[in-house]
């Protein structure tokens, strides 16, 4: 390995610290859900998405990045394994030549892009899933159904890309995968014993604002990073962010006050992320105004969509396909209708800004291509796990709580007289 | 009158309330307990250190009722209560003195 | 002896305390409750899930006290946490076989 | 059938159970509460605020024993639990009417 | 919208991290308050404060942030509108023509300290101001208290700034605009019932200390990241936000020990945000060994000022008058006293650096004229805010708690037994 | 102070960055550590957390920083107190010419270093020791094993660095140093009550997995940030700090599937700590499949460890000599046999990539150089302090609870009474 020289200063540290804020991302999810589950499944969940950490940095290092990165395969399909165990990473990424950061930075900026991906499917699979299924279920979807679609949208060679799909950071990738591949597995999952008659309150609010806060915070890095270097369109990729948050969170509430009479705090939260999430694939290609409206466009959205698992029956916990799935359909549909060269030069116009139907029908072809994809592979993993391992655990330990039954622990042991024990 | 204390499994306080309610009995007193009994309680694993937990998390119950309806709501909580694995707990009914509603200082059966 | 249960509002208990102490009660013992009655509950939302919380937190006090103060004792901590709307609580009395104080073995009325 | 209820300091929980499981005594219902009595509390300061907080955490330990063995086990709880200090807590008996233990409906001696 | 090349990528990157964690402490703050109330207030403060964030952030890309850097209309006291919707960012904002960051990243990064001076004053009126009041009111109070004064201050065309007065990261336009805004609410709004006599204590003291630790690791961007750029002055911005913050709280401590025999942790942390308000006046114009005077002297000085609520009977709840007001007006007053060109060319000479008065005075002026325009619009918005719509929840909502009564949740639900519902 | 032109502005922002990351972990470290310990004894370590951040950032101004930096007085055992106060800082630091970062930032970096160093210690003296001995004993331990380490090793005239020993970011002086400091102290101050026969169940795991988190995040300072430049020494290391972390944590769960048939989210932070602590050392120095292994051995090898002390009844409360100690230790090891020149030219060739013994040896000198030390002078301290303040609370104030008997305050106050008070 030797050093290039070929890369700048400025871009490589943006791109790092994009990566540190999108890692730390990870464990604010994981607060923002065990927050939301009940306190004798708290860990359960926040261990799921730090062993997303854990798995997901390992597959990455050494198969993904390469399949996702290396020179295209043939077809825009996939990768080869060049780049696999990090190598090959003296000289820039297949396409990416432009891009000023260091290539090993790019690399660990995109598996960080990974891990959250796996880790927002433990939002679904909340309060029932095996420790062990979740592990082979995330291992196996990040080969099967994260790299592929990576390979399609982030790799300059990925035949959607080949074909002019704009995807900023990953509304495809992230948002639209992740909640139609939680779906697929909560549908072969089932629903949780009690749900939804009984009361499943969050345990602890003040953790998923924590959590939303920290989510907040990264998703700079996440969307403004995904420039992969400091200039214009990273500056208005991190206001559109924190725009959308904002209307997004506005959203959210103004529809609780009206619908339910109380604007509520878990709704704020949740529109902030909502916003963020739509705003995910335009953030470097729409105007601040058009950021505006997304947000606003997104709050009012999901907050609709996460009433359609009680409608529909399915038990999508913590409700990742009607913030994240639907907010990353929103997002890339918006971004048909937005886009505009006056803020990216090499982005595209909308429908809406006179760029005519062209970009808008790739951009929903994008879109359902992924939803697809993901839930049909996904689907078929879930179903193989739980015919093969199982992918639930008894219902003795779903009254118990996952907390002790997977892990040996307990969340939280209060009280003067101690553990008892 | 006549107290029943219930001591049952905590995910079984909602359903024990709709029976009771069913049965007529309109109010009662709940708070969290721990116990202790055949049923054992569990392991606790923290880096290396393993921590015998022996008291169980359990809810205890206590309705004020009319002397004659005391035998048959006991046999109602009992049953409803009663998921046949050991833990499930006890019920044990105690003589009042005096009974009072604090809103209209009405005593005995009318404090109900 | 007696011991006197009274389970009232939360917020109730510093008054009664103060009452208690004044009236001479030197000890009580309290714990935390929710209580089921003829006081509603409330409605919680959670991202457009609508749950009925139907318990209300209520305090349970305990306090031992001499056969011939009881009477007297439970009309002073009924009316001192009387706020006359629904869900003030209620009070029982219950007779003791005996009493004890852990810290120098004495019983009955010197237990107190 | 009698009710022991025991009002002690909470790290005297363990040491309590374990005498009782020595003296065969099989089983017992704990819940936290807070004591005032002769045992000072304590202040806090938040801020330049001093806040009295006047009740002392307690254990609460319920125990259902027979009639007969009653004394000798208030007795042995006494001893175990005492430190010598004000606060140790007090213990009281009461009188059951009915006990049954819910998994298998016995009744009396047997539901313990 | 074409693409600037005229400002370069380091003091972009730098003022995009200075609002990433500008932006941080809103949440951080959320915690820190969140933590001191009672366990059935903790979420409407929360969301006091996350509503601030969707709310400003609407109108200063509305009307604020042009309203404060755009060109002044006359007399340095109101900028004008051509910056509305984030227009016009192309060229540098009017009289920061020296400033080498992306124009729209100032402007972000000048959003979020609105945002977090708008969620300071949720620490006095916690407990029992009414949900949509609280909205109105900081709505209001932005365009017609902070605003203005943010022109004044920070738009070289504003009159106080026209005159010389100094103010590195909002002394003047954050702290003591906060801290006499604050005081003229709780005013309006009356004591919490209850107060002082019952107990009010902290529910989780360690969600504060959370909360602090985030807002000093978000004041190294609002202090430093005011440089608008990267160079020494931002090194000494950096360092003397560490060391006013160190000293500040162990000044607290001290305090404590002496007065009340226990140094507490709420002390501590408090300690440490007195010594962060009052630097942030004087973080990049006097030397490191100023900076630990500056801190100590808040540490005392605000220990002291928070018991004057029980003296004079306001009730201030969470002490943003006591910390953040008076913490101003000393780092203003210090800043008269200890400014040196040794450490910013760009800066003055102090009373005690041998700079004569001229300074001094204009510091005094400039707290005295933030204190009286912020306590009186501030007072009138309360009050007629208080005539029309009512400040302030019923007495049962009050008893109840807000969690409940204004947003339909509760914060915590510990406990085996769960909701019991 | 005159402003320096000599350092460019990519690095100075990112060892700015870096400072402001490494601050961050104490408060991270706080957290981590105040989940784990009883309700009662939350704030207190806590507290002994941020009164580390106040002490040791006035000492290392003072006095600490120079003798660390100055110009060494003679064999390499200290530098001088031209420094003292900050001052000097218009040249680059003695021996580090080539560091492009204004030294002055570079300063503030390293004390960031030094808290967090101290800081650790309160997790081995958790539950018992007084809070003014506490300070006493870091500040004490500061002054006369610290510093003295530090310019042994972080100095380029110390004379461990001149003997070539290499040390990324600090495994001698941070995590070794640490570690046996922490036993020399715990040797001291004896056993809690009721330890190990006593349940003391950690009272809060999420905070502590908050906490992990907040560790891990800032550990990318930490570790990148100690290139002291953005280059690509400064990517590999940040890309190894992510791996050994990954690795570590999956090291640790598998290590419990194994032996106690669960894998504990503690075990999960714990294990991503103890990866992290392993490649501190190794981080610019080793390719990233080495650091793969590293973090890996780590993860195993301290889920071991920390079992000692019930073996050998030392009471280290939160395992700092276990995760620490032995971290450090192994990745002093690992760094000789693994250093590669093909990753940093400045660094060297370990055992197993042909450099042949001479590193390895050096190595294990600094590592055996640093435990031996720390633990001897340490020792002398804390008897000393113990014969004279006395280290240990009283049996009462233990039982009681440190949070009450040395703060006056409680942790938590939940509950529909309130404080009842
Ligand atoms: N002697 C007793 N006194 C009070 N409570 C008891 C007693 N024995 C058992 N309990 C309570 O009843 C619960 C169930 O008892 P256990 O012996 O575990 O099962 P079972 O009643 O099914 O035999 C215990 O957890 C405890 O709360
Ligand atoms: N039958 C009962 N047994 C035990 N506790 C009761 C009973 N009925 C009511 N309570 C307690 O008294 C509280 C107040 O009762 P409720 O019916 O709501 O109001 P009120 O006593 O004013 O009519 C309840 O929350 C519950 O804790
Ligand atoms: N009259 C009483 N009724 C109920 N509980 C009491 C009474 N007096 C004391 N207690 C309980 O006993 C505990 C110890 O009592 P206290 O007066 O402090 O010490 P001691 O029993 O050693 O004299 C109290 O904290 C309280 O929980």
């Amino acid at each position: 390995m030797t050093i290039a020289a070929t890369w700048n200063t400025s871009d490589t540290l943006w791109v790092l610290l994009g990566a540190a804020l999108v890692l730390f991302m990870t464990p604010g999810l994981a607060l923002f859900y065990g927050g939301m589950v009940r306190a004798k499944n708290v860990l359960s969940i926040m261990m799921n998405n730090f062993i997303a950490i854990g798995v997901i940095t390992v597959l990455f290092v050494a198969l993904g990045g390469s399949l996702i990165f290396d020179v295209d395969l043939g077809g825009g399909l996939l990768g080869g394994l060049h780049l696999a165990g990090l190598s090959g990473l003296s000289e820039a990424l297949p396409g990416l030549s432009w891009v000023g950061a260091d290539p090993m930075a790019v690399m660990v900026f995109q598996m960080m892009f990974a891990i959250i991906t796996a880790a927002l499917i433990s939002g679904g699979t909340a309060d029932r899933i095996k420790f062990p299924a979740f592990i082979a279920l995330i291992a196996l979807w990040f080969l099967l159904v994260y790299v592929p679609l990576a390979h399609w949208v982030f790799s300059p060679n990925g035949w959607l890309a080949h074909l002019g799909v704009l995807d900023f950071a990953g509304g495809t990738v992230v948002e639209i995968n992740s909640g139609f591949s939680t779906l697929a597995v909560v549908l072969v999952l089932g629903k949780r014993r009690g749900w939804p008659g009984e009361a499943m309150a969050p345990h602890s609010v003040p953790l998923s604002l924590l959590g939303a806060g920290i989510l907040w915070f990264g998703w700079f890095g996440f969307n403004a990073g995904s420039s992969l270097g400091v200039n214009h369109v990273a500056v208005v990729a991190f206001t559109n962010t924190q725009l959308a948050a904002a209307t997004g969170l506005l959203g959210w509430v103004v529809f609780e006050k009206f619908r339910e009479k109380f604007p509520t705090t878990l709704g704020a939260a949740s529109g902030a992320v909502a916003g963020m999430v739509a705003i995910t694939p335009c953030a470097g290609f729409v105007s601040p105004l058009a950021a505006l409206g997304i947000g606003l466009a997104a709050g009012l959205l999901c907050a609709v969509a996460v009433r359609a698992k009680f409608r529909f029956g399915y038990d999508d916990s913590l409700d990742v396909l009607g913030v994240h799935g639907v907010g990353g359909l929103l997002g890339m549909f918006a971004l048909g209708l937005f886009a505009t060269k006056s803020v990216n030069a090499a982005g595209g116009e909308g429908l809406l800004v006179g760029g005519g139907t062209h970009l808008f029908l790739l951009e929903v072809l994008a879109a359902a291509t992924t939803a697809v994809f993901a839930f049909t592979v996904t689907y078929v993993i879930a179903k193989a796990l739980d015919l093969t391992m199982g992918l639930r655990v008894s219902q003795e330990a779903e009254y118990t709580g996952l907390d002790l039954s997977e892990h040996a622990e307990s969340a939280y042991s209060h009280g003067g007289s101690g553990r008892l024990g | 009158m006549k107290l029943i204390v219930a001591v049952v499994k905590p995910f079984m306080v909602a359903k024990v309330k709709d029976a009771l309610q069913e049965a007529g009995v309109v109010g009662m007193t709940v708070s969290e307990a721990h116990g202790y009994g055949r049923q054992r309680g569990h392991t606790e694993v923290y880096r290396g250190g393993e921590y015998d937990v022996e008291f169980v998390p359990k809810a205890r119950l206590e309705i004020m009722v009319g002397d004659e309806r005391a035998d048959e709501l006991v046999s109602l909580i009992v049953e409803t209560a009663r998921t046949g694995t050991i833990g499930d707990g006890k019920v044990w009914v105690m003589p009042l003195a005096t009974t009072v509603r604090v809103r209209t200082g009405e005593r005995g059966a009318d404090a109900l």
